[in-house]
């Protein structure tokens, strides 16, 4: 009898327990679990350079995941080809980029499968990624990443990327973390003296951001991937490549 | 005491022993103003088309005006990943609205609905300072203000975005004709209003960093909306 | 068939007294009322030949493909209800998907060939359900070589070198048989198939039908994919030749 | 259970696809009684404080900030309610207008004020004003002010302590003659004969006490509104613009004025405070 | 304990906009017959950023005594002045090169003496008459040990194995420069905060002969 | 403290406020914060001596306060220093500099040597662990020829052939890299500095306006002051001069003034002291 009355529901049953979060009738989705996620990159990769010439794109990255501090895995290619008329460049932490890339190549895929003919273009891929990128942001889980998606559009060059956020634009030129500081400046320089590169040009000028990249940016390593997308080779990965290194000036520090 | 509190010491990311907290935030600030002046029979809004991050520019040109319909557009700054969001929500509300009702969605009906789906993200809110102009039903100008949660404020001109405080007093001044005796009230014209909209974004890019390297204008009028470009600083 | 007409044939959950499960023998039947489809495993690949009756002329060329890729390294080709198959086939994919997005590489065909058995056996158990009123040919190339399985409505599975299901599938094994499978390529193979197609092809009772030729083998670089336009090309034209001089001199053994 | 169903769920709850969340702000709100609203809510643990903390986040032009409203008043008298309301929003210290109107017209009878937040007040107050007009269609016969009041408290309620900021009085006439009643974000719902509401309520109630008597003739009583909402945008910096007054009588309300401030500072300053009556 | 950054808004690439000048840094010393070979990477970073890809690290206390420097820039190029300047008066004094062990004292007196306000981690090698080669371990917290070979930096975690499978005391000249450079370029590899190129000194009874070994020429492991 | 003569406060620092102001800031008032100015400065060393380089845009967070200020600082006749971060810091930490050296020049009879400058910055920056917010680069030619630092906040400084500082400082260290080599013909080098700043001033939304050069050869300085303005105001379309009467005028009074009485006296130019 006495725990019965004890088992009378309080009388204010529904109410939140203190410090408890409040279930409100209108609110569609009471966050059930909402682990603090908000995860942080662990294995992560530096920049991404990209370019936009006369008839196509060049994208570049090199092959490091760095764990911290630590160059722990030296051969991490995070620049693929998507199909024919797509390349995709990642930054940022790589078992996030390895998760999007399996979703990416699904996709590809079940594409072949229907073989109907229509191949994914490069900006529906680019959209693509911003939902899911704005997606997970807004469950603060994000992808810690940063694409670059390259490619030819209905015959025109076409190069976009997405941030962890879903920030994305479209630009002839775009470079990732360091790169957005030292090698974009490089190229709009070039670009504003030549705006129609062409291929082997704009090759050249990346290889010397990843030159001076590889001199300046703590987590960057002297093997990269380089990709290029026209419409005339279509779409090519190659590397690993060297960096060219001149180091003279270390004699001229009295 | 030593002159260097603990917390003070300077960070050296090599030698932190603690691990680095990454306090993952959902906004980031990119940049750029949007300003509207609307006439008798027009309005223009234009707004800058540098987008940019910290202190490095994502790209020269990048357009911030969505033309919704063909007497309505929105300017929009702020937080770029939500403007590309709710753009593309207004954009298939209007479809829905225009499928549903067999005609396009009027301006103020715009209005009113940008000021509600603001405010269903009262909680988790969309960081953008939008401004929707449009012609009218009677085919006037008409400026559509927003806070961030959807307070909707209507005007025949408005400052918004990172140079919009700075701007705003600037068109009180020459649009508004405050504080000013014996102006008189003569209509304002199109084209006093586009010279004075180029002539605030030569100000707001001497002194707001977030400003510049050009602007997009669109002028919108019965006869539907024309776009124009003009070349500000680059630095 | 002695027990037709007795009630036996009502369910598939039930055995005629002679021990037979008339439901799925009817599905078999079903599936010798449409065009015949051939797999030919070579040296070097395999391929896939279908006979795809047309209907009628107002049909546009194309439609109803009657063989479908499954993933990247794996072809399927049916015979029988066109609808049934579909569903067979968007099963097979799932597997395929799921196994790599589980396993990360890409689905062995015996295993593949397992889980496809045991889903179309499984409506042949009960009443509520009826079988599926197709055979389905299954065929990979991956690194231990060319590979190839048929599946009947009743679930059971074989490999082969060389088979044939649908209309004429008698006709066409005996011509199979007289093949070497073991020592021919792709190439050849390619053109024998068409001229199967050709010859068991019955002129009356279906006037027109739309040869559909794909391989999966070396020269694909291991992607099963429709037969390029220049060797369908060639093989049609041989094939043809072969029915003219086998019309003319009506001496050659059929 | 086939293996493909099983990790067909655990695909699944990857939500890549980014269709649905675009529906769920899409769906219009189904309308029934008590208007269910889907409120987005940021997925992380201290939910009710994470429009907090954006407002005065560290970052300067990260802080997000909303317009706030800031002087409103309402009394009765023997002529019925005055309500009298300045219209300066202010963002931050950033004065984001000078004509916002803080009046919100929700049917003819029936007025109801803005003071603190601008979007928190227009927004609620236009879901009283649907649910004032459903109320008229169901019963034939006008809201009272009492019951108007009770459904603003009780849709409010519901998000109690999660940040509302609304400071709001709703003024009218029904059955029971003229009604005043004072209702804000925390649910508290109050009846009385004179308010005043916002940060340049102090100043407002000074010249109120002073001057407030239920006999007053119509026209003193409006100078008396104008009067107090005068002198708190003289007083509070938050306050400004524009003073609207409005006169509620049997017949409904009547906008009475809009007279700019710096108007009646010229006006007021040259009469010395002459008394009112 | 240095404070959680919290990059509220900013993203993890403006790091090199508020982190301190830093030497990431891998340096080592190590005895051998006749002397001490010193050597360092020419690295130092503020956050990511490389600041300077060509830094000496290898700094004169006296003719006889070097210093390899890690930890705070700032603070290793105080210490380092302050220790030549009393070391160079010392030496007045006495009439002759100060000893070593003197020197790493010096080093010791002000690292320890200051250690809640220092980030410093500072090998002292050097030849004297007394002791011919010496290494002497100065980390952060300003505690002081005699080692026959030393290695210290952010760099350093990575050649603990390399370094005790490798060393043999007495070695000659050459397969102790040898055996440094090979420890050094693996570490730069490895660890983000060292590389460029490797800095030698070699430290015997007439005193220091400088190498350097560019960074395209650094001896090559495996590289996967 | 007579009123007299007031006592005069201490030179340097003062940290009377310190207590009071870690009180406030327990108490939640907002600290205001010496603002982050962003800023390109950069320098190299050529054939025959230094060139330094520097945008000219002060910044109070994210408005432009100063759209052409000068941040290349004279400290001797032989040397120069631009200065990046707070702005008082370098103005004021510059210019103690430059009066020590001077001094220095009395008490040695030598023209000043860039070490020297160096080691006094260094040390006097690091006394203050880097509260001092001065990010320096320090070039001047002297006896043993051309010399190049950048100093660091906390007191650090390296020496090398080409250096940048600032929020712009890797822009303009992109293009160093892919450009610079030893023994540069002056011009070249200007036209390398140059474009670094620009690299800078286009691409860093802290710096802006102007290049400004320096060129120090052994015995003599050519200091450009906007070498090149790269960037001009846009002209405006309509003026904005307000006519007569535009201002309100709220109330008036007028005094009158009685002349007294009228004396001339004339004053000569004085000619300048070039003694």
């Amino acid at each position: 009898m006495f725990n019965s009355v004890m088992n009378a529901p309080p009388f204010w049953h529904n109410g939140p327990a203190p410090g408890a979060f409040y279930n409100f009738p209108g609110a569609s989705t009471t966050p059930q679990d909402f682990r603090q996620h908000s995860q942080a990159p662990v294995t992560t990769a530096t920049s991404i350079v990209a370019l936009q010439y006369k008839t196509g794109v060049v994208i570049a990255g090199d092959m490091l995941g760095s764990y911290g501090s630590l160059a722990r895995y030296r051969n991490c290619p995070r620049i693929l080809k998507v199909n024919d008329n797509i390349i995709l460049g990642a930054g940022g932490d790589y078992a996030d980029f390895q998760y999007v890339k399996d979703i990416i190549e699904q996709k590809i895929i079940d594409e072949d499968c229907l073989d109907d003919g229509f191949k994914l273009k490069p900006k529906s891929l680019y959209c693509w990624l911003t939902r899911i990128m704005y997606n997970r942001r807004s469950k603060f889980d994000p992808f810690w990443n940063n694409f670059v998606v390259g490619g030819i559009q209905d015959g025109e060059p076409f190069l976009g990327t997405v941030d962890k956020l879903g920030t994305a634009y479209a630009d002839k030129i775009i470079c990732t973390g360091y790169g957005a500081y030292i090698a974009v400046p490089l190229l709009r320089d070039a670009v504003e003296k030549n705006p129609n590169l062409t291929k082997v040009e704009a090759r050249q000028l990346v290889e010397k951001c990843m030159e001076v990249l590889y001199y300046r940016d703590a987590r960057s390593f002297p093997k990269y991937q380089i990709a290029t997308i026209d419409e005339t080779e279509g779409a090519v990965v190659e590397g690993p490549i060297d960096v060219n290194q001149n180091w003279n000036l270390a004699h001229m520090i009295q | 005491m030593s002159l260097v509190q603990p917390e003070m010491r300077p960070h050296y990311p090599d030698y932190a022993t603690a691990p680095t907290q990454h306090h993952f935030s959902p906004y980031a600030d990119n940049g750029g103003s949007v300003v509207a002046i609307a006439g008798d029979d027009f309005v223009v809004i234009g707004a800058d088309t540098r987008l940019s991050a910290g202190f490095s520019i994502y790209t020269r040109d990048q357009n911030k005006l969505f033309r919704l319909s063909d007497t309505t557009v929105l300017g929009c700054s702020g937080c770029w990943c939500d403007t590309l969001t709710l753009t593309r929500i207004l954009t298939a509300r209007m479809q829905m609205y225009q499928q549903e009702h067999n005609k396009v969605m009027t301006t103020p009906a715009c209005a009113q609905m940008l000021s509600t789906m603001l405010y269903y993200k009262r909680f988790f809110p969309y960081y953008i300072s939008n401004i929707l102009v449009g012609l009218d039903n009677e085919g006037k100008g008409c400026v559509y203000s927003y806070d961030p949660i959807g307070h909707c404020e209507k005007a025949t001109y408005r400052a918004g975005g990172s140079a919009g405080a700075l701007l705003q007093p600037l068109l009180d001044n020459q649009i508004g004709l405050k504080n000013m005796q014996n102006v008189g009230d003569s209509k304002l014209s199109l084209e006093r209003a586009l010279a004075v909209l180029k002539d605030v974004f030569i100000s707001a890019a001497e002194r707001d960093i977030f400003t510049g390297d050009s602007i997009l204008i669109n002028v919108i009028t019965k006869d539907g909306i024309q776009d124009y470009s003009f070349q500000l600083r680059k630095d | 068939m002695s027990s037709i007409g007795t009630g036996y044939d009502l369910s598939a959950s039930q055995f005629s007294p002679d021990g037979r499960v008339f439901q799925v023998e009817y599905a078999m039947k079903a599936v010798e009322n449409s065009g015949t489809v051939i797999g030919l495993r070579g040296k070097d690949g395999v391929v896939l030949a279908a006979e795809k009756l047309v209907m009628s002329k107002l049909h546009e060329p194309g439609t109803n493909k009657r063989i479908f890729n499954i993933d990247k390294h794996v072809g399927m080709a049916f015979s029988g209800l066109i609808a049934d198959a579909r569903q067979i086939v968007d099963i097979a994919r799932r597997e395929a998907a799921n196994y790599r997005s589980q396993y990360g590489v890409s689905i062995p065909l015996n295993y593949l060939n397992d889980r496809v058995s045991m889903y179309m056996h499984a409506y042949t158990l009960y009443s509520a359900v009826r079988p599926y009123g197709c055979s389905v040919i299954l065929a990979s190339f991956e690194e231990n070589g060319p590979l190839m399985y048929t599946i009947d409505p009743s679930g059971v599975s074989y490999g082969y070198h060389g088979c044939a299901i649908g209309k004429a599938k008698q006709s066409a094994k005996t011509e199979i048989e007289k093949l070497k499978l073991r020592t021919m390529t792709c190439r050849e193979l390619v053109k024998e198939a068409a001229k199967i197609i050709y010859l068991v092809h019955d002129e009356l009772k279906d006037k027109n039908f739309e040869l559909e030729l794909s391989w999966i083998c070396e020269e694909s670089r291991g992607v099963h994919e429709k037969v390029p336009e220049s060797v369908f090309a060639e093989a049609e034209k041989a094939a043809k030749q072969a029915m003219e001089a086998d019309s003319d001199s009506d001496t050659e053994d059929m | 259970m086939l293996f493909s169903e099983k990790t067909r769920t655990l695909d699944s709850i990857l939500n890549a696809d980014p269709v649905d969340s675009l529906f769920s702000d899409l769906l219009p709100t189904a309308n029934n009684n008590l208007a269910r609203h889907n409120f987005e809510v940021a997925p992380v643990k201290e939910a009710t404080s994470f429009v907090k903390k954006w407002n005065n986040s560290c970052h300067e032009n990260l802080k997000i900030k909303f317009n706030h409203g800031t002087t409103t008043l309402g009394f009765i008298y023997q002529g019925g309610v005055i309500v009298a309301v300045d219209s300066r929003a202010t963002a931050g210290s950033y004065i984001a207008s000078q004509t916002v109107k803080k009046v919100i017209e929700i049917n003819p009878y029936l007025l109801g004020t803005m003071a603190g937040g601008a979007a928190d007040c227009s927004f609620w107050e236009r879901q009283l004003a649907l649910q004032c007009r459903l109320h008229e269609l169901r019963n034939k016969d006008r809201i009272s002010v009492a019951a108007a009041s009770k459904v603003l408290a009780n849709m409010v309620y519901s998000y109690k302590g999660m940040g509302l900021s609304m400071g709001t009085m709703l003024a009218g006439w029904d059955k029971r003659g003229p009604g005043l009643y004072y209702v804000d974000n925390d649910g508290t719902r109050l009846k009385g004969k004179l308010f005043s509401v916002g940060s340049g309520s102090t100043y407002a109630y000074g010249v109120l006490d002073a001057e407030y008597d239920n006999e007053l003739h119509d026209e003193a009583a409006r100078e008396l509104g104008r009067r107090a909402i005068y002198h708190a945008a003289h007083r509070d910096a938050m306050s400004g613009g524009f003073v609207s007054v409005y006169h509620v009588k049997e017949d409904g309300w009547e906008f009475v004025s809009r007279t700019d401030v710096a108007e009646l500072h010229s006006i007021y300053k040259t009469d010395q405070f002459l008394p009112v009556s | 304990m240095p404070p959680v950054i919290t990059d509220l808004a900013m993203n993890t690439e403006s790091d090199w906009m508020n982190a301190a000048h830093s030497t990431g840094t891998t340096i080592m010393a190590a005895e051998f017959d006749g002397g001490v070979i010193i050597g360092a990477d020419s690295r130092t970073t503020t956050g990511s950023y490389i600041a300077n890809r060509v830094t000496d690290k290898l700094t004169k206390v006296t003719s006889h005594i070097y210093c390899c420097r890690s930890g705070s820039a700032a603070d290793t190029q105080a210490i380092a002045d302050i220790v030549a300047y009393h070391l160079n008066f010392h030496g007045m004094e006495l009439g002759e090169e100060p000893l070593v062990e003197t020197g790493a004292s010096v080093f010791r007196e002000l690292c320890y003496n200051y250690r809640d306000s220092l980030m410093a981690g500072i090998l002292v090698a050097g030849w004297d008459k007394r002791k011919g080669g010496q290494v002497y371990s100065i980390p952060i917290g300003g505690m002081c040990v005699r080692q026959q070979v030393s290695i210290g930096g952010s760099g350093s975690s990575y050649i603990y194995g390399f370094v005790d499978a490798n060393y043999k005391s007495n070695m000659s000249k050459d397969d102790c420069v040898k055996f440094v450079t090979s420890a050094l370029a693996l570490a730069m590899s490895r660890d983000g905060s060292s590389g460029g190129v490797v800095r030698l000194g070699i430290i015997t009874e007439d005193g220091i002969e400088r190498k350097v070994v560019l960074g395209n020429e650094l001896p090559k492991f495996f590289e996967d | 403290m007579s009123v007299l003569c007031p006592e005069t406060p201490a030179p340097g620092f003062s940290f009377a406020n310190c207590k009071r102001n870690a009180l406030l800031e327990s108490k939640g008032f907002p600290v205001p914060k010496a603002t982050k100015t962003g800023t390109t400065i950069v320098g190299i060393i050529f054939k025959d001596g230094v060139i330094l380089g520097a945008d000219t845009r002060a910044t109070e967070d994210t408005t432009v306060s100063d759209k052409n200020c000068e941040k290349i600082h004279y400290l001797a006749p032989n040397m120069y220093c631009c200065g990046a971060g707070t702005a008082a810091d370098t103005e004021q930490t510059t210019q103690m500099i430059s009066s020590q050296l001077e001094l220095h020049r009395l008490f040695t009879n030598r023209v000043a040597r860039v070490a020297t400058a160096n080691q006094m910055l260094k040390q006097y920056l690091f006394r203050y662990q880097g509260h001092i917010g001065a990010a320096l680069v320090l070039g001047g030619v002297d006896s043993t020829g051309p010399h190049l630092y950048s100093i660091y906040p906390h007191g650090s400084t390296d020496k090398l052939p080409y250096t940048t500082m600032g929020s712009g400082s890797l822009a303009a260290m992109a293009v160093f890299e892919s450009r610079w080599n030893p023994d540069l013909e002056e011009e070249e080098g200007v036209k390398l500095v140059r474009d670094a700043i620009a690299a800078g001033i286009f691409n860093d939304l802290g710096s802006g306006s102007n290049v400004d050069i320096c060129i120090i050869r052994k015995g003599s300085v050519d200091y450009r002051r906007t070498f090149d303005e790269a960037n001009k105001k846009g002209v405006r379309q309509s003026s904005y001069r307000y006519p007569k009467g535009t201002t309100a005028v709220l109330s008036s009074k007028t005094i009158d003034v009685e002349v007294v009485d009228v004396t001339v006296h004339p004053i000569e130019p004085e000619h300048m002291d070039t003694a």
